[in-house]
């Protein structure tokens, strides 16, 4: 037979029907959904050899070791080293987030160097003065700006005063916290949670804080009547006007008392541990210690001091360059501007143009965690001097520019192997020993090479000095407390801080403590009690302006019942103090 | 879905509503293929214009569908069950053995001042079909017709060979915006056409000839009766359409309806008297 | 056959937050755009501020950390789904989602009580050069699908692929703990088989001051809280307004 | 002008009169399809619903547009099967309704899924212990027999009726009809009844949940009587509404009030059941999942009087009216009464939907508030401007009201006799 065109198609279709009968057609439906789970702009997660790779978080003084998981060399998540004596494991939302730094939107990318370090040079030309305003002291890194500084004529090194001591926590057994956010990214939060079983923690606050919540008692005294409750326990007030200034019942502030003197040893802390409340720790034997720094090498000894910045006479500095490249305690705008003679250059270095960049002429794009090396200062709560390094995870995203080095140059100095050295002379002091956490060994330093000892550091280790508690000499500072602010009218609220200060927002995610949560409180919200907010006009999620000593800032207001009348509630640290809230 | 897919099991739950989503499937295609079959078949078998025949007497109103022999009084009420096709009809036959109609020539043929010759049968579609003696069959529009179109605008005729069915279209004719079907007295092939001017229209070939191949027409003393009742349907249709009711006074029709009503829609009059 | 929970602390919990963004770290899950609300959001474990609805100065507070409940009873989001995206996997007693099958019709989302399901109204977007950092072990989802809490699916994967490896059929508990377990600071998340007499989540689970949320739905969740804290307790009922969120 | 395509013998307006009403609507269509658009190339971020919200306006929507177009299936039902020949008279229009409503539905349906392109999944792998299967194969499935029961319809058409094969083909369907509408209602039944169950399957939301028998919550059952009762009631209004507009008699009163009747008597053993049902969800149901009923109707803005609006001003009040017999007879009230059964099960289907995502289920969960977008507004109009469309184009070009023509007669003989008596 020929076949025909016909019997082509019968056959054909016949196929086609015969098919719809076999799973194919239908298996091949199926995996089209796997074309809809390629939705256009997913992106795709690189794969690759899953790596571990260890270092300390930089973010705070509180140097957490961190634990990195990394795709080759790019770190994907960040966990806590529970081997860690100090930070045990713990990390805070901004620390599990880091390693998401490098690539915020935020971040500066242009890099001045050559036209600031013309401008800085052509301003000390005529012997004009330089300052360094180091926000983080007590690193490496500051110890070569004092030494440039010392190099340099008229060379002033500046810094947040630091107190001179570390606290205890670990013997402590009764904890009296005027606002301290004890429970809230203070200290070494490891640290602080490990203690935490072991001591009563009353926290004496205005307001409900994250602290406040969990402490084993609340103390919601009046605002600003601190001092006063300081006062009473200093012996210098009555227990009635105590009780009348605080509003708390004598009962209970007899019974804080009783706890203090008998269940110790006692602890008094305050939220930035230098008012006179510190100096009750005289009084009740308060498990404060000498504060110890890591050895340094002799060479190093004739560096610039430590001033205040309250101390630089005004319109006397011609250069300041701002290290700001880790985050640390911030000082006011305002109470740096009149230290700054007429055209004073001022250079920044920071990740972005938010913080300082707003005032400086110059703003250089720092490195910044996880891609900067840098060593981290022994935090508040570590009794033991500790030198840790915070290795880089990844190369830098940008073009960056090296703070010190900016600096030193200008004093001819090369400060470019400080750590290297820094890391040797602990090697020769030859106390305490170095903790490896791929390992979790630690190592008596006498039993190590130098060259061991500073790849061990680079790798993620820690050196910490043998526990030895020195008991705080109590001849600094006066005991006295000081006397008790009267409120003045212009500024009927007092401003509390309800929350620990943030780190830079180094991740979008942390939006989920926010924005998709509402679980911290924006640093751009206020809240008020209904009475406050009544009399101010101001709705529930309206729009106001606080006052305060610090200036105006636009915010958003919240009213909550659970706050006290007389109070605003905020999130910045700074504005702590007084002020007023008007809507806008 | 089926059971190599994902999270299928031979279990009641799937069985059940499986089933029943794949029986409705089947039952609502039988029902649609099926249609389309007998719709196929119809269309093979040339049952087109009985069909159309049919819907469009399903849809006249039911006073438009009385049996003839209500017209003459002879019953008191009988709706039609045979589309007008006497030829099956059982009550019909039965009752024209016992009344034999019988063609009295003393009939007048003048009814109303139209001319109804009793030499030919009538349709109640305003048709008549006259046999002659050559065996064809004639077929013409009434004059109650012929004075509803006046003079046709235009006219469809079949050619010549072309096949004709009771009740179905025998041909088309335009009159302003009025588009009639007439519809066909008899059975049978159109073997010569005439037109408006020539008083007839075909001339047929019918399938049968004698008195039972005309049962189903109109004739003798049905005739006037029918007349009477169809003015009286002119001229409900003349008023529903717009047109003021003159005729009231039982006057006779002018002899060009259409154009003494120019403000009736016209395409629904002729619809209604010619039965579409 | 396990049966994973989870015992949570809630005298414990300090409400940091660093469970939440560990979640989001662990399974890809990016932010939303600024004008979003807290409502449009994706955080497989939410923390709840709560507090006993009193003033001050009686007003306390405490934090709940409300993750996928594990419902392991009549499990209301797998009964609902119309085409098996979620499933109980009956090795771990986990409630699975397939964010590849689902059609977004948020059905599961109306059903689930405990409001731990989450839909992604906008594409994934991460800011440039953070796709970098994205984890391995979980693909991103596109728009248009459900998602929730798996108990860190990847990871239950990797520890199982390791414990193959080390040729052991049962993984090592200490080897499969959630990315919140792990981040939580002060240890008020614990994580294990419930199965399992000898772990701490099953003991903690019988502690007199343990409850569930909505037990009485009968949907058995695997989430076990704790807290000595009377009112903290409450919360474990169904709400009672009162006249302050009584609201027009 | 398209005079050549309206029924012979019924009276239609101009064609510029015709277009000049179907352009307002048409803008408004547009409108919505924009809206939709955006929501599909965009997301649903377009809209306001939320995580906790998961559903808003187009579930209402469509929940009501279904129920109101259940007079198809019941109307069908009762004519075909139960042959009530009268209501020969508005099943056409009964079967445009169905088809405007269903269509619509599945079209928002479409916009609401987060991935429409899946929407073959359910079909695929489907779950057949989800209510919401039972509701997708339903409504596929139905829509399929409703546009196959419009075709005759459109067949019917003046000029379509030319073609030969068009006219058999309908003459056959139409007679084959009772078989589609058996099948129609079989699925209609189910599919009313898997809408209620949707929500009453919902044990983490004990607002909602109910007991029932086997597989289906009371309320599946209550869905059911609901939708069948305001059905008829909805074909009432609406030819009502077209008589108004197109200022014709349509069907004659006696259809009205038996389409009364009929929903009168279904309203009222609904009433009842609903309440027994009530009763049942507010002693036991209720309380057994550790919810107070009480605590439902504290939040404001939903007291207590949103129940009784249901059961008793919407419910039982309609019922009575078109249970008596002298208030039949009124256009007035019957038209009122249709009015209120209709916007008593839209009630139903807004509490069952939207309050129930706004009452909290967790003790610390606030009471939810939603208000839809613009964009989801806009796709809502879109629905009823189709619908609007649609139903008036089938009005002027087919033969939705097959006594339209008779009627004119009639009135043409009372309009006669009148002229007759004042002759003499």
């Amino acid at each position: 037979m020929t076949t025909t065109r016909r019997n082509l198609f019968q056959f054909l279709g016949g196929g086609a029907v015969g098919a719809l009968i076999t799973p194919a057609p239908w298996r091949l439906i199926t995996d089209t959904a796997i074309w809809s789970e390629n939705w256009p702009g997913i992106p795709k997660p690189a794969r690759g050899e899953i790596r571990t790779r260890f270092t300390h978080c930089s973010l705070c003084t509180a140097g957490c070791a961190m634990r990195a998981r990394c795709v080759g060399q790019q770190p994907v998540s960040l966990a806590g080293v529970k081997t860690h004596p100090v930070s045990r494991g713990a990390l805070c939302p901004w620390g599990i987030a880091a390693h998401h730094l490098p690539y915020h939107p935020r971040r500066l990318r242009q890099n001045p160097w050559q036209e600031a370090a013309a401008a800085v040079s052509a301003a000390l030309s005529g012997g004009g003065r330089m300052a360094v305003l180091d926000l983080r002291p007590g690193r490496t890194a500051s110890w070569s700006y004092r030494r440039a500084l010392a190099a340099l004529p008229k060379g002033v090194y500046l810094a947040p005063q630091q107190p001179g001591f570390a606290v205890d926590l670990a013997s402590a057994r009764t904890v009296l916290s005027f606002g301290a956010p004890l429970l809230d990214r203070w200290g070494t939060p490891g640290n602080v949670f490990a203690a935490r079983r072991n001591f009563r923690l009353i926290q004496a606050e205005p307001v409900e804080t994250r602290t406040a919540a969990l402490a084993d008692e609340w103390l919601a005294i009046r605002p600003g009547s601190e001092s006063a409750l300081a006062a009473w326990l200093a012996g210098e007030l009555p227990l009635l006007e105590a009780a009348a200034r605080t509003g708390i019942e004598e009962g209970r502030i007899a019974a804080l008392g009783k706890a203090l003197s008998e269940n110790g040893p006692a602890l008094i802390l305050d939220r930035d541990l230098t008012s006179s409340a510190m100096a009750l720790n005289k009084r009740f034997k308060g498990t404060l210690v000498a504060r110890r720094e890591a050895p340094v090498p002799e060479s190093w000894k004739k560096a610039a001091p430590v001033s205040d910045i309250a101390a630089v006479p005004d319109r006397s500095l011609n250069v300041l360059v701002i290290d700001e490249s880790v985050p640390g305690e911030y000082i006011p705008w305002p109470a740096i501007e009149p230290k700054l003679a007429g055209n004073a250059v001022v250079v920044a270095f920071a990740w972005t143009r938010e913080g300082y960049g707003r005032h400086a002429r110059y703003t250089l794009p720092a490195a910044l965690f996880p891609e900067a090396l840098d060593d981290i200062p022994g935090a508040i709560d570590s009794v033991a001097a500790t030198f840790r390094l915070s290795t880089p995870l990844v190369a830098a995203n940008g073009p960056v520019a090296d703070p010190v080095a900016f600096v030193t140059k200008l004093a001819g100095l090369d400060a470019g192997n400080a750590l290297r050295e820094r890391a040797d002379a602990i090697h020769k002091a030859g106390r305490g020993s170095l903790i490896t956490y791929a390992d979790s060994k630690s190592t008596a330093v006498k039993d190590l090479k130098a060259e061991d000892f500073w790849k061990g550091l680079n790798e993620g280790g820690c050196w910490m000095e043998d526990a030895v508690r020195t008991p705080l000499p109590y001849g600094r500072g006066s005991d006295k407390s000081s006397p008790i602010a009267e409120p003045d009218a212009s500024m009927p609220l007092e401003i509390v801080v309800a929350e620990s200060p943030v780190g830079p927002l180094c991740s979008p995610l942390l939006s989920k403590l926010y924005r998709e949560s509402n679980l911290r409180q924006p640093v751009s919200r206020i809240v008020l009690s209904p009475f406050d907010a009544q009399a101010a006009h101001i709705k529930d999620g309206g729009a106001a302006v606080l006052e305060t000593g610090r200036g105006r800032f636009a915010v958003l207001a919240a009213v909550d019942p659970g706050v006290p009348p007389g109070v605003v509630q905020v999130a910045i640290p700074i504005l702590a103090g007084r002020g007023k809230v008007v809507a806008a | 879905m089926l059971p190599w897919n994902y999270g299928f099991e031979w279990n009641a739950a799937h069985i059940i509503f499986l089933g029943a989503f794949y029986t409705v499937l089947v039952v609502v295609a039988t029902t649609v293929v099926s249609a389309l079959i007998r719709a196929r078949r119809d269309l093979g078998a040339k049952e087109t214009e009985a069909i159309r025949w049919h819907s469009d007497f399903e849809e006249l109103p039911v006073s438009d569908r009385v049996c003839r022999h209500v017209l003459t009084g002879e019953f008191r009420e009988r709706t039609c069950p045979n589309a007008f096709d006497c030829r099956h009809c059982e009550t019909h036959g039965k009752w024209i053995e016992h009344h034999p109609m019988a063609q009295h020539p003393e009939f007048e043929e003048d009814v109303l001042g139209m001319a109804f010759p009793l030499d030919r049968f009538y349709h109640r579609g305003h048709t008549w079909a006259r046999p002659e003696e050559d065996g064809t069959v004639t077929v013409g529009i009434d004059e109650l017709g012929e004075r509803l179109l006046g003079v046709p605008d235009a006219v469809e005729l079949p050619a010549p060979g072309a096949r004709i069915q009771t009740n179905g279209t025998a041909f088309r004719v335009h009159k302003r915006d009025a588009d009639v079907r007439i519809l066909s007295p008899v059975d049978g092939e159109v073997i010569e056409t005439g037109g408006p001017g020539r008083g007839w229209y075909l001339r047929v070939k019918p399938d049968a000839t004698g008195e039972p191949a005309f049962r189903h027409l109109l004739r003798g003393a049905e005739v006037k009766a029918w007349l009477n009742r169809e003015m009286e349907r002119l001229q409900l249709a003349l008023v529903s359409e717009g047109a003021a009711p003159t005729l009231a006074d039982g006057g006779v029709p002018v002899d060009d309806i259409a154009a003494s009503y120019p403000e009736a829609d016209w395409d629904a009059v002729c619809g209604e008297m010619f039965l579409e | 056959m396990k049966r994973y929970g989870m015992s949570i602390d809630l005298d414990r919990c300090n409400g940091c937050g660093a469970c939440m963004v560990a979640c989001a770290v662990e399974n890809n899950i990016p932010a939303t755009p600024e004008n979003s609300n807290d409502r449009k959001g994706i955080t497989w474990i939410r923390v709840y501020k709560i507090d006993n609805k009193e003033q001050f100065p009686d007003r306390r507070s405490a934090f709940v950390p409300v993750l996928c409940q594990q419902c392991g009873h009549e499990t209301p989001c797998v009964h609902v789904c119309p085409q098996q995206a979620v499933d109980v996997d009956p090795a771990t007693g986990i409630v699975g989602q397939m964010p590849e099958r689902c059609l977004g019709c948020r059905y599961c989302m109306a059903a689930c009580p405990y409001h731990a399901r989450y839909f992604n109204w906008w594409d994934p977007k991460w800011p440039a050069g953070m796709e970098k950092a994205l984890n391995p072990d979980v693909a991103p989802r596109m728009r248009g699908v459900v998602e929730k809490c798996n108990f860190c699916h990847g990871r239950w994967h990797a520890a199982k692929e390791r414990a193959a490896i080390a040729g052991k059929r049962e993984i090592d508990p200490a080897d499969y703990v959630p990315a919140c377990v792990e981040a939580c600071p002060t240890g008020a998340l614990r994580f294990g088989d419930l199965n399992d007499p000898a772990v701490e989540v099953a003991r903690d689970a019988k502690t007199p001051e343990s409850f569930r949320l909505l037990e009485k739905l009968g949907t058995e969740p695997k989430i076990y809280y704790r807290s000595e804290r009377e009112w903290v307790r409450e919360i474990a009922n169904a709400p009672r307004p009162g006249k302050e969120n009584v609201r027009g | 002008m398209d005079k050549q395509f309206i029924t012979r013998g019924v009276q239609r307006c101009s064609t510029g009169k015709f277009l000049s009403w179907m352009l307002p609507w048409a803008v408004l269509l547009a409108f919505g399809l924009l809206s939709a658009g955006l929501c599909l190339i965009k997301g649903l971020n377009q809209t306001n619903m939320d995580n906790r919200f998961a559903f808003g306006l187009w579930i209402f929507l469509d929940l009501t547009v279904i129920a109101l177009g259940a007079g198809a299936f019941f109307t069908g039902f009762l004519l075909y099967i139960l042959k009530v020949k009268e209501l020969r008279a508005v099943i056409n229009s009964a079967v445009v309704i169905g088809l405007v409503c269903y269509s619509g539905a599945v079209c928002v349906l479409a916009v609401d899924v987060g991935q429409p392109l899946r929407a073959w999944f359910t079909f695929w792998y489907p779950n057949v212990h989800s209510m919401l299967t039972e509701v997708t194969f339903c409504i596929s499935c139905y829509l399929t027999v409703l546009m196959i029961e419009y075709l005759p319809i459109v067949l019917k058409n003046r000029q379509l009726r030319e073609v030969p094969s068009f006219l058999l083909f309908e003459h056959e369907l139409h007679k084959l009809v009772y078989v589609l509408a058996g099948v129609g209602t079989f699925l209609s039944f189910f599919h009313q009844g898997s809408l209620g169950g949707l929500y009453g399957v919902l044990r983490g939301r004990p607002f909602a949940f109910r007991e029932g028998l086997a597989v289906w919550p009371s309320t599946f059952f209550l869905f059911i009587l609901s939708a069948a009762a305001v059905g008829p009631s909805f074909i009432l209004l609406t030819t009502w509404l077209v008589e108004k507009i197109s200022r014709k008699r349509l069907v004659r009163p006696e259809v009205f009030r038996l389409l009364g009747r009929i929903s009168g008597l279904l309203l009222a053993v609904y009433t009842l059941a609903k309440s027994v049902d009530t009763l049942i969800w507010i002693n036991r149901t209720s309380p057994e999942s550790g919810f107070a009923a009480w605590q439902y109707y504290s939040w404001k803005p939903f007291g207590t009087w949103i129940l009784f609006a249901e059961i008793v001003l919407f419910g039982l009040l309609p019922a009575l009216i078109l249970l008596t017999p002298r208030l039949r007879l009124h256009t007035g009230w019957l038209v009122s009464a249709a009015a209120l059964a209709c916007f008593g099960v839209a009630l139903n289907r807004f509490v069952m939907t939207v309050q129930t995502l706004a009452l909290p289920t967790l003790s610390f969960d606030p009471f939810l508030s939603y208000f839809p977008s613009w964009q989801e507004v806009g796709t809502f109009l879109a629905v009823v401007a189709y619908g609007v469309l649609v139903y008036s184009f089938s009005f002027r070009y087919f033969n939705l009201f097959p006594e339209e023509r008779e009627l004119k007669l009639q009135m043409a003989a009372q309009e006669e006799e009148a002229a007759l008596a004042g002759r003499y």
